[in-house]
């Protein structure tokens, strides 16, 4: 409102085929807009977006020389950036333009209230209108973008991310929290529906990311802190003290051709023994270890939780002195451009279905432990077994959707997406390794989407896989012979089904990783409804968050397998390489301003900014008065200082308390009533 | 229908969570009464307690602020800081005789199309209740 | 398509049309029942886990997954006259597994509650009422019982409306709201 | 002294007068008063009143919990059945005004009024809860140990489930009866299938005889499984069905497994050396002298 121009705005109202004009009477709002003060001009349009569309934007301005634009259609989220460039076309300062939601807010939850819609419809106008007339000439500020992408979690996606944006001559840091990459597709056995090796055909990515030069690598690594915004992220992490020095770090250390080699003399005199969660805690490891043999780096750990420091160690490594009992975190902090998250998935805690059995009977087992049971680097190696005894199972039942599909509150709401598909790829195996075997598959339905899915089904059930269609009621163990009773209904025969098998396996229902939310809230990530992280749009932009420069990979953002996993991994990377290429990226002009006249320097909105841009700085009139300064780069734009300060000395630009009020009056004052 | 009274409800909404929940509400097709008009601004953070006055002396019927959980806000915190004034808000509208129950705060996800829906029910609801601010009436 | 029609009434019995069709379908059924079991009735996906943990189900042909069926599509007539309705122990099983948090066994209950307004309903049940109705107690005492009663030195009848008559004709008020007894007493005089 | 109002129900006093008798007597010795609920009627039966007309079994169920109310004492009682009437009714009725309004329209005919003052407890979990009794003192009670029979406990269907309208957590293989047996000395034994229904319930002991006692039948083969020497339950209906069942499943099926069942309270009674005959063990069906010789 700083130029007192008189305001010239023009209306044009979105059809949007029938899902506007269905339940709002268009014309009827068109005619309307006309009387409202300030509008020069109001028009109609099928769908205003189309290129026809938006040229009446551009005409009109010139035509009516228009001060701002107004389109009631669809929501801002949705079209705002289309209609802003038609502004500027037509020779505007693309902020004159201003947007009525009245199809997602409107007609689409009004549908059968025209009369109460088109109601809303004429204030959603009027009330835009009111901002139009108010609306003034903003430029966006541009900053620069740090050359550097950062990859967090290094599972399949993390990896494949990671390589592209490296690939794509991007300095990547890869973060992950485990001492080695390669994620749960590295735990799996065989991948459906083409059975090539999981280890072998990932393997090769894990040394890649290892020695390509644009990745750095940083396993046993957690993210600690989250500062700045796209362009300019400042990210702490900590490195875990390891108790184990790379060769290069020895180097560093003055210890010429020392370091860790892997060669495993320490692990070998290590006293401790501890699960390794790798193999489902199905196999031992010392206090000083490897995952397993491929991985990448291949550095030992120290578990300092379990380590009685015995010192043993450092003698077996003797004169390549890697191991220092002493080691402590390092916090490292790191400047990127753009970060993409890939923290995958866990499974549920399916002991909590207490009818299935697991945990309280040895052979209920679940999918991931069947791949490590069937790995031949496995704990067996490959040779798969029941717990209880270790016979080899003959009859081996499969319960599917166990605890996916589930609304009782003790389980998941959603379906995990790729049980069926490796329930079917377990019956293969199963019917590979053990002849004579019989596989029954418990389920409900047999979601096999995905591209030469559907025929791996034909083929499993042609291998004579046996189907039952119905859910497992509940599990009871043969107290002597330790079988297990899988007791459901065979619901297309109508029968109650008791089968005995020797072995259960439980397809459980995935859920985000514990350190989920932590990540998530340190990027300002939200979550949807079922846990997972809430990408920017479902259909429109499935690797994007709300948050700008920050992007998802992967499980963490709803359950998928390896193929889907992959493509988004590599639709994150182009993302994310976007604004780094370009090197600059536009940050919305909604800075707060000072207004320095009205500051009494009270200072109180200094705290409330939550990224420290605002300070109290000498006024440079001579005056000696202090008044709050903004740093814009630091300003995100979220208003707080401006809702607070009492002086009411703090413009937030597009969002002026002028324009606000306006909006108000508009809606409650002005029009019919 | 045009006979029947009409209660004018204004909602002001966070970019982020309330409004992108509100557009998730259009798209899954969820009904709910056509009286809020929502205003939307980048976070409840900048809503200063005097637009919620402003509403009321200029007779809005009801009022509501709807903004991200606490620990989901796109700004960090710009949503808790606003529920601490919010508080003040009721207090203020009780000294002024009115009903506080025509002010309400909520929180409403990017994800929670459906609660969005309940929210907007209620609010019209309660307010249907009240009946015509006292101070709209005033003014006719 | 019209309805064949043959002489012989068992050929149309034999050859009658066993299609569904959506004409079988009574929605104010499903609602019913929605109503009197107030569970969500309409919302079940046919897992079977019920009928898996049913401890009739293996003795019988009573699929309480069929009722379920039955409930979504509005088939009145199909679940309340058929005699499986009353073979469910009420056990709970089922509603502790159900994944779709229904109770299938208060669907039962409510179908129950309708086959009743039908006068569908096993006599034993009405043999109930009319014990409560006159005594207050479903299993009411005998002389055998009365007399151990004593020996263990409690009074031969229980401080219940067995020893306190006097609060018999409010439970008959509450029957006679619901005109049960009087129900009940005509299905047994039908007979 | 935790005084409540003791619900009797029917089948406990009409048939089995020892678990009321037992329970009076053995609840006393751990610092439970039971306070007779005069007046008390049938609960009613949740199969037949509940398959005629839920609102009959709501509003009867309600006066139960009217009668307490006015003594201002919580409920309990040792009936499943009557677990299931009584606390599902009282708190269904709690958190549904809608329904709680309907009922008390019919109380108001007789001058009474649900306010949902009151809890209902079923007195096992009584003896369980470390606030009210506890095993320990359950332990500190037992006079007698019932040394050297194994015990196999039965829980009964209406005590634990729905899971989501009780507080008793799993149950799939709850083991917190099986605590309260061992603490009386005796070895609790697991066998198959141990959370299935006795077969009784939902009228259909009186609709159809031979399935529900097929259904007690699988039970009795499960039990003989693993030897055990005595049943033990919480529910005198689900007794009848085991005590009584066996003689009809004898005479329908012709096996006979001649297999003691005490209600937990019976069982107590002993171990607190009250004699049979205080118990009137007398009046079940199948003979407990076997297991008695080799308890006491």
């Amino acid at each position: 409102m700083a130029d007192k121009e008189e305001p010239r705005v023009g209306v044009f109202v979105c059809h949007c085929g029938t899902n506007i004009a269905g339940s709002i009477d268009v014309m009827d709002v068109v005619e309307f807009a006309k009387t409202i003060p300030g509008v020069a001009h109001a028009d109609q349009y099928q769908y205003m977006c189309s290129t026809p569309g938006q040229g009446k934007i551009v005409e009109a301005i010139k035509e009516h020389n228009l001060t701002g634009i107004v389109v009631a259609a669809c929501s801002p989220r949705l079209h705002e950036p289309t209609f802003r460039v038609a502004t500027k076309e037509g020779g505007l300062n693309p902020f004159r333009f201003e947007m009525a939601n009245i199809r997602e807010q409107n007609s689409w939850v009004h549908m059968h209230d025209k009369e109460g819609a088109t109601r809303k419809a004429k204030d959603n106008v009027r009330i835009a209108v009111a901002k139009a007339c108010l609306l003034e000439d903003l430029i966006p500020k541009t900053v620069p973008v740090e050359h550097a992408a950062m990859v967090i979690g290094a599972g399949v996606g993390g990896i494949q991310a990671s390589l592209d944006l490296a690939s794509a001559g991007i300095k990547t840091y890869l973060i992950e929290k485990l001492p080695t990459v390669g994620g749960r597709m590295s735990q799996l056995d065989k991948t459906f529906p083409t059975l090539d090796c999981s280890q072998c055909i990932l393997t090769p990515k894990m040394v890649d990311v290892g020695r390509h030069p644009n990745i750095e690598l940083m396993t046993y690594t957690e993210i600690e802190k989250v500062e700045g915004y796209i362009g300019n992220f400042d990210i702490t992490v900590r490195k875990k003290a390891r108790g184990v020095l790379s060769p290069d770090e020895a180097t560093a250390r003055g210890i010429i051709g020392g370091g860790c080699n892997g060669c495993g003399d320490c692990s070998e005199v290590c006293p401790v023994i501890k699960p390794n969660p790798f193999e489902m805690g199905m196999a031992p490891r010392k206090a000083i270890y490897i995952y397993h043999a491929q991985v990448m780096p291949l550095l030992y750990t120290i578990d300092f939780d379990a380590c009685v420091k015995c010192g043993l160690c450092i003698e077996a490594c003797g004169e390549k002195k890697a191991i220092d009992l002493e080691m402590e975190d390092e916090l490292i902090t790191l400047k990127i451009g753009t970060a993409i998250i890939a923290t995958g998935f866990n499974l549920m805690p399916i002991e909590n279905k207490r009818e299935w059995g697991y945990k309280q009977f040895d052979n209920v087992i679940t999918g991931l432990e069947f791949e490590r049971l069937i790995c031949a680097s496995g704990p067996t190696s490959g040779h798969l077994i029941r717990p209880s005894d270790g016979e080899t199972p003959k009859t081996i039942g499969f319960i599917l959707c166990a605890g996916s599909r589930d609304n009782t509150g003790n389980g998941k709401p959603y379906c995990s997406r790729f049980c069926c598909m490796y329930s079917l790829k377990h019956a293969h195996q199963i019917m590979e390794k053990i002849p004579g075997a019989k596989v029954y598959l418990f389920y409900m339905d047999i979601r096999s989407f995905g591209k030469m899915y559907e025929e791996f089904y034909y083929r499993i059930q042609s291998e004579g896989a046996k189907f039952i269609r119905g859910r497992v009621a509940n599990v009871l163990e043969d107290p002597i012979t330790r079988n297990l009773h899988v007791f459901g209904e065979d619901t297309l025969l109508g029968r109650p089904v008791d089968i005995e098998c020797d072995l259960v396996v439980l397809a459980a229902a995935v859920q985000p990783v514990d350190e989920e939310d932590v990540i998530r809230k340190h990027f300002g990530v939200s979550k949807s409804q079922d846990g997972w992280m809430l990408e920017a749009h479902p259909k429109l932009n499935p690797c994007g968050t709300t948050t700008a420069g920050v992007f998802l990979a992967g499980v963490c953002q709803g359950p998928k397998d390896i193929p889907d996993t992959v493509a988004q991994a590599e639709g994150a990377a182009s993302a994310a390489s976007i604004p780094i290429h370009i090197g600059q990226v536009e940050l919305e002009p909604y800075f707060a301003q000072c207004m320095e006249d009205l500051c009494a320097g009270c200072g109180m909105c200094i705290d409330l900014c939550p990224y420290q841009a605002l300070a109290l700085v000498d006024r440079n009139d001579g005056s000696g008065r202090k008044v709050m300064n903004v740093t814009e780069a630091k300003c995100k734009g979220c208003g707080t200082c401006g809702g607070f300060c009492p002086g009411g000395a703090i413009k937030m630009q597009h969002f002026t308390t002028p324009q606000i009020v306006a909006q108000i009056d508009a809606f409650l004052c002005g029009g019919e009533q | 229908m045009t006979d029947e009274w009409n209660p004018k409800i204004l909602a002001i909404i966070c970019n982020w969570c309330s409004y992108a929940g509100a557009d998730l509400a259009g798209g899954g097709r969820i009904q709910y009464p056509p009286d809020v008009r929502a205003i939307r601004v980048m976070c409840t953070g900048r809503i200063d307690m005097l637009f919620i006055m402003k509403a009321f002396a200029d007779g809005a019927d009801g009022v509501l602020v709807s903004g991200c959980h606490f620990g989901d806000c796109h700004y960090l915190a710009g949503n808790f800081k606003a529920a601490k004034r919010m508080f003040m808000v009721k207090s203020v509208l009780r000294n002024l005789g009115l009903e506080d129950k025509r002010f309400r705060m909520t929180f409403v996800s990017a994800s929670e199309g459906a609660k969005w829906a309940t929210v907007i029910e209620d609010v019209v609801k309660t307010v249907k209740e009240l009946g015509p601010s006292p101070i709209a009436e005033h003014q006719k | 398509m019209a309805a064949k029609k043959y002489d012989d009434p068992e050929l149309n019995a034999k050859l009658g049309n066993r299609r569904y069709h959506t004409t079988d379908t009574n929605p104010e059924f499903t609602q019913n029942v929605l109503d009197i079991s107030r569970t969500i009735a309409n919302m079940c996906y046919q897992c079977g886990t019920c009928t898996g943990s049913c401890p009739s189900a293996p003795r019988s042909s009573y699929r309480i997954r069929l009722f379920m069926r039955r409930a979504v599509l509005g088939l009145e007539d199909e679940a309340l006259t058929d005699p499986d309705l009353w073979l469910c122990t009420t056990c709970y099983s089922c509603t502790d597994r159900c994944p779709r948090g229904i109770a299938p066994t208060d669907v039962i209950m409510a179908m129950r509650n309708l086959a009743f307004k039908r006068d569908i309903i096993p006599r034993n049940f009405l043999k109930t009422v009319q014990l409560i109705y006159k005594t207050g107690h479903g299993v009411p005492n005998n002389d055998v019982n009365r007399a151990a009663r004593v020996k263990l030195g409690l009074d031969a009848d229980p401080p219940t409306t067995h020893s306190y008559p006097e609060f018999i004709p409010g439970i008959q008020k509450i029957i006679d709201h619901f005109d049960m007894k009087q129900n009940a007493d005509r299905i047994l005089e039908g007979e | 002294m935790h005084e409540y109002a003791f619900f009797l129900g029917c089948i406990a006093p009409n048939r089995y007068p020892g678990c009321e008798a037992a329970a009076i007597k053995t609840s006393e010795k751990v610092g439970i008063k039971l306070l007779p609920l005069k007046g008390g009627s049938c609960c009613p039966a949740p199969g037949a009143f509940g398959s005629i007309d839920l609102a009959v079994w709501y509003a009867m169920a309600a006066r139960n919990v009217c009668l307490a109310e006015e003594m201002k004492k919580d409920i309990t009682l040792i009936c499943n059945g009557c677990y299931k009437s009584i606390y599902e009714v009282n708190h269904i009725l709690k958190h549904n005004d809608d329904l709680k309004d309907k009922v008390n329209e019919v109380l108001a005919e007789i001058d009474m009024e649900f306010k949902g003052s009151q809890d209902v407890w079923h007195l096992a979990e009584l003896y369980y809860d470390p606030k009210i009794c506890g095993v320990q003192k359950i332990r500190d009670s037992v006079t007698t140990p019932l040394t050297g029979a194994k015990v196999a406990v039965h829980y009964g269907c209406h005590l634990m489930k729905p899971q989501k309208e009780r507080h008793f957590g799993d149950t799939e293989n709850p083991m917190w009866l099986e605590e309260l047996v061992d603490a009386l000395g005796c070895e609790s034994v697991q066998y198959r299938n141990k959370m299935q229904c006795c077969g009784a319930g939902g009228g259909v002991r009186g609709y159809d005889l031979t399935h529900s006692l097929d259904i007690t039948n699988e039970k009795m083969i499960n039990l003989q499984e693993v030897g055990a020497d005595a049943l033990t339950e919480v529910c005198p209906f689900c007794q009848l069905q085991y005590d009584r069942g066996q003689v009809e499943i004898q005479e329908t099926f012709g096996v006979s497994y001649n297999l003691p069942v005490l209600h937990y309270n019976e069982l107590l009674g002993l171990a607190q050396g009250m004699s049979p005959q205080d118990l009137a063990l007398d009046l079940h069906a199948i003979d407990c002298t076997p297991f008695l010789k080799k308890v006491l």
